[in-house]
């Protein structure tokens, strides 16, 4: 049903028992909903006319962003020492378990691996800054 | 002194912490799971910490996140609240070695506290009566059988680490006790992880009461006199009151002292309870809760004490000024506790208000009663001259409650606090199974 | 269904018994609601296909019918003495300054007279009871 | 015994006493205007009458349908509230002839302490200090300018039968006395039906305090402490506080023994406080109101007494068993009025709740604030041990209000807690203006 016969699914909703309906496809969402009132009557079967659509334009893919967030509370540093260059910077691109920054927690350092092959977008977080549980820090794009 | 707290807990208690620590004019610091962001001790709280995600072996129980939470937000002592790390003495020790302030006993209190054996040991060498049982834990069969024996069945079997109901045999015969023995040590390890159990006389029909206690570490402990807690459904308590209507002056007396002598004995710091069994005139050690308990607005409002506040002010290293003299409890407390019997989105939310009403709660309209946590919903606590007063004031109280979207207890409540036996003072810990059991039954 | 005809989705749901529709697609979100009072009425047919209704038949002018209230607390009576006849009954009719009831309010025995011209259509309060301020006591038609 | 009460009144008060009925296991009528069809007061009684349309005059001033609607309720007494009808001696009459109880005083007392010249001879009498001023009404100008100039200026005039601020005009020299006595004259006529003035001395800085008394019209009078009223906008009490962080011991027990011999010599039955002023070591009885006060749970705080249950026992007959060696005042109490600066549906309404507040309202989300009637809002009450403490506990309070839909008074009332005159407790009658218009000129 890739072309939506938005026709047809109301003939099928107004014949059926159903309160509500929702339908999704990568292009449309559709929700239909009826007031509890009515949808106990009889009603006579819609009529069927002829809906003319154009073919679908393929949606335009967005560029799929993905978070990578803080698994636990400490201080955030992106570098491994103070002197030291960052583990990444925006632009870089990285692969699994390449280091990502360090969040130190009770004077340990606790090195933060990437799960997946990807390129940093935005780094979210202020270095040498308290992260919280769950605070974005990265901003990423799997590649 | 302390200018800023770490809040370690969710929910109400949470709350009543935060609103202590703005009493105090100190600031207040909440550590919260991602399932309690919008609560109200966050949106209460002067700054707020999010320390994992909703189960709570990995937010409420998480020392780590929790420890450094404080330290990162500058804060100079953490409060536990009640359950979740309140009477962990790892997790108390581990905040004193970050050099933080434990609002709460010493780390070594709580650790001799939390092994009912040792407690026990304690309270014994303090002069406590406690039930006939085994001081040690039980070695093997025949250990219990000769144990047993001499105490006298019916016996009850207890995980020595454990509490809450939880690892609990009652045995009422010889032949009885292999099996319960078993079935105790395989509940207790998986519990508690420690499969030492200890054995009791089990007593049918009896009272639970507890002592408030507060001290302050350099040798002045006061008593707030005991709160009635014989009312509980599954080991959990619904109504808590005070002074209880089936304590003598002398009992009540011999009760308060003995809790002190053995607070003074321990050097215990902080507010803190000793809960006993009483059947008849006689009453019997249970077990030391060494933190704030939810009931504790009970004895506030008998004594007018601020058990937070002292807590806070005691973990300062403030002396207590008064002297047991100046503790002047008067009238009757009730606290009824309403809990949700289901979660999910509260729609109605009425609390009642006015003359001689507390009402203690972190919900309101629109909020969620997560499925994650304890289903406390509210406290509704009342203060009256007299019980027959307090009774009709919590009555009223409860007929002016609206919650819709989730079930609760209220009805149950109101069922309780209105039966006879109940009014009447005489019932035992299976007052709920009598009343509310059999109200379904012919519903 | 790419370029969206708002015409005729407008007029699928006039002819369904929905109560709401949601439809979003790329470029278009399209939220419909009927109001509750709305959607019990008769809706004149769509132009979409030919439907045999019957004629609409005029709706039946209600007879407006007006409430008298009581304008005291007291009790109220329909007759001026126990055993006497009412004043009025359902299907009186009477004159503007015709007395309708009595309400007693510490033993006077307040007259309420009516306003205008009209016909008792009914009685609302029980007699010798208590009736409040402004209690319906009767349901009257102008004449 | 009384068995069920007419409520004449409306609003938080009328919920006050339907509250009072519930502990007391009387069945509460409340008598309602349409304008409060949906009002909790309404809600939470066992029966309601409709007693008229919104205008006051022609609802809750209806003497007449009040007390037909408490006859044929079947109601043993009519309880006035506050304000209203509550110091109409009319009123306290046709109810006392319709056989129903009046709850308050009789209808003799409330008579001669309507009258502002009889209360001050009555107070002549009882040996109270008085403003010096004519005792009498003052005839004509020679009259006045005699009296004025024993008195001193600058002096007040003010209608004999008034109250409130309204027909009240200061004077201050001889030169203004004519037009003044004129005035005042024409506004106590307008106001009051009557043109009869008198005159006092006028204080330029007092301090407005109140004692509490209760007494059971059979010899026994209680007094429970005084409340400061100073914190007032256009007359209007806006914060009222006990005990008095001016006063000193001698000077507290002074007034109240004063105030105590006054009721006894009254032979006043029921609640009822006597008002002065006081100007440094001086007082000076202003007047009696024979009634409950909107500010009485103040005194509740303090003395733990419930003044409503209390005033329904003495109407009852009972006799106060107490003397006043029982009465233990203690701690501190707080309250602020939270008001409305507009009508209109309140879309949001959070109040304070937890340890140590206390919180009288009727309104709650979806509740229309009337423009038929007077402003207040809620009441939010503390109590603390200590003033300091007390002014901390409200400032936690009033932070957690929260009020959309109309405007209120909550941030000035904010302002005013916080002030430095304020929590110093030096400041007079005009510290509304002082810090609240002040405030206005800078934002």
């Amino acid at each position: 049903m890739d072309t939506l016969n938005l026709e047809q699914v109301l003939s099928l909703f107004d014949n059926s028992t159903l309160s509500e309906l929702e339908l999704s496809c990568p292009t449309y969402t559709l929700k239909l909903k009826r007031s509890s009132t009515e949808q106990n009557q009889a009603r006579p079967s819609a009529p069927v006319a002829k809906v003319a659509t154009a073919p679908e334009k393929p949606a335009k893919a967005e560029e799929k962003t993905e978070i990578i967030t803080s698994p636990i509370v400490g201080t955030f540093y992106l570098t491994p020492a103070p002197d030291a260059p960052p583990y990444v910077r925006v632009g870089s691109t990285v692969q699994a378990k390449d280091v990502l920054c360090t969040i130190e927690a009770m004077k340990l350092m606790n090195q933060l691996e990437a799960d997946y092959a990807c390129e940093i977008v935005e780094i979210l977080a202020k270095p040498e800054s308290m992260v919280e549980f769950g605070q974005p820090l990265f901003k990423v794009k799997r590649i | 002194m302390i200018g800023s707290i770490l809040i370690a807990n969710r929910g109400e208690i949470a709350v009543r912490v935060v609103r202590a620590c703005k009493d105090l004019g100190i600031r207040a610091v909440v550590a919260y799971s991602q399932a309690d962001a919008d609560t109200l001790a966050v949106k209460l709280a002067d700054e707020a910490v999010c320390i994992g995600p909703a189960p709570t072996q990995e937010s409420y129980l998480n020392s780590k996140n929790i420890i450094v939470a404080a330290c990162l937000k500058r804060c100079d002592a953490i409060h536990p609240g009640v359950g979740f790390l309140s009477e962990n003495a790892a997790f108390a020790k581990a905040v004193e070695d970050a050099g933080l302030i434990f609002i709460g006993p010493k780390s070594e209190t709580i650790a001799l506290l939390g092994n009912k054996v040792e407690a026990r040991k304690a309270a014994l060498a303090a002069g406590l009566p406690i039930t006939p049982g085994s001081k040690e834990a039980i070695a093997d069969l025949a250990d219990g059988k000769r144990n047993a024996s001499q105490i006298g069945y019916p016996i009850i079997l207890k995980a020595s680490s454990g509490g809450g109901g939880r690892g609990m045999r009652i045995v009422r015969k010889e032949s009885e006790l292999e099996a319960a023995l078993a079935l105790a040590r395989k509940e207790a390890k998986l519990f508690f992880g420690d499969d030492a159990v200890h054995m009791e006389r089990f007593l049918e029909q009896p009272r639970h009461l507890e002592i408030q206690l507060l001290s302050d570490g350099k040798g002045t402990v006061l008593h707030l006199g005991e709160r009635d807690c014989s009312v509980q459904k599954n080991h959990q308590k619904l109504l808590e009151e005070s002074p209880s209507p089936i304590l003598s002056e002398s009992l009540r007396n011999a009760m308060c002292e003995d809790s002190v002598r053995l607070f003074q004995e321990l050097g215990y710091r902080g507010a803190g309870t000793v809960e006993y069994l009483v059947e008849g005139s006689s009453y019997y050690f249970m077990e030391v809760n060494a933190r704030l308990q939810v009931e504790h607005p009970v004895s506030e409002l008998v004594s007018r004490f601020d058990l937070v506040r002292a807590q806070i002010e005691i973990a300062q290293g403030k002396s207590l000024s008064l002297s047991q003299k100046d503790v002047q409890l008067s009238g009757y407390a009730l606290e009824c506790r309403i809990n949700g019997l289901s979660a999910g989105r509260i729609e109605k939310f009425v609390m009642p208000s006015g003359p001689h009403v507390r009402v203690d709660t972190y919900l309101e309209a629109g909020s969620v009663l997560s499925p994650y946590y304890d289903s406390l919903i509210a406290k509704i606590i009342i203060w009256a001259p007299s019980r027959e007063q307090g009774l009709s004031v919590m009555q009223r109280a409860l007929a002016e409650v609206e919650i819709e979207g989730v079930k609760t207890n209220l009805e149950e409540q109101k069922l309780l606090i209105a039966c006879r036996p109940f009014s009447s003072g005489r019932f035992g810990t299976d007052l709920y199974a009598k009343v509310c059991d059999q109200e379904k039954k012919h519903a």
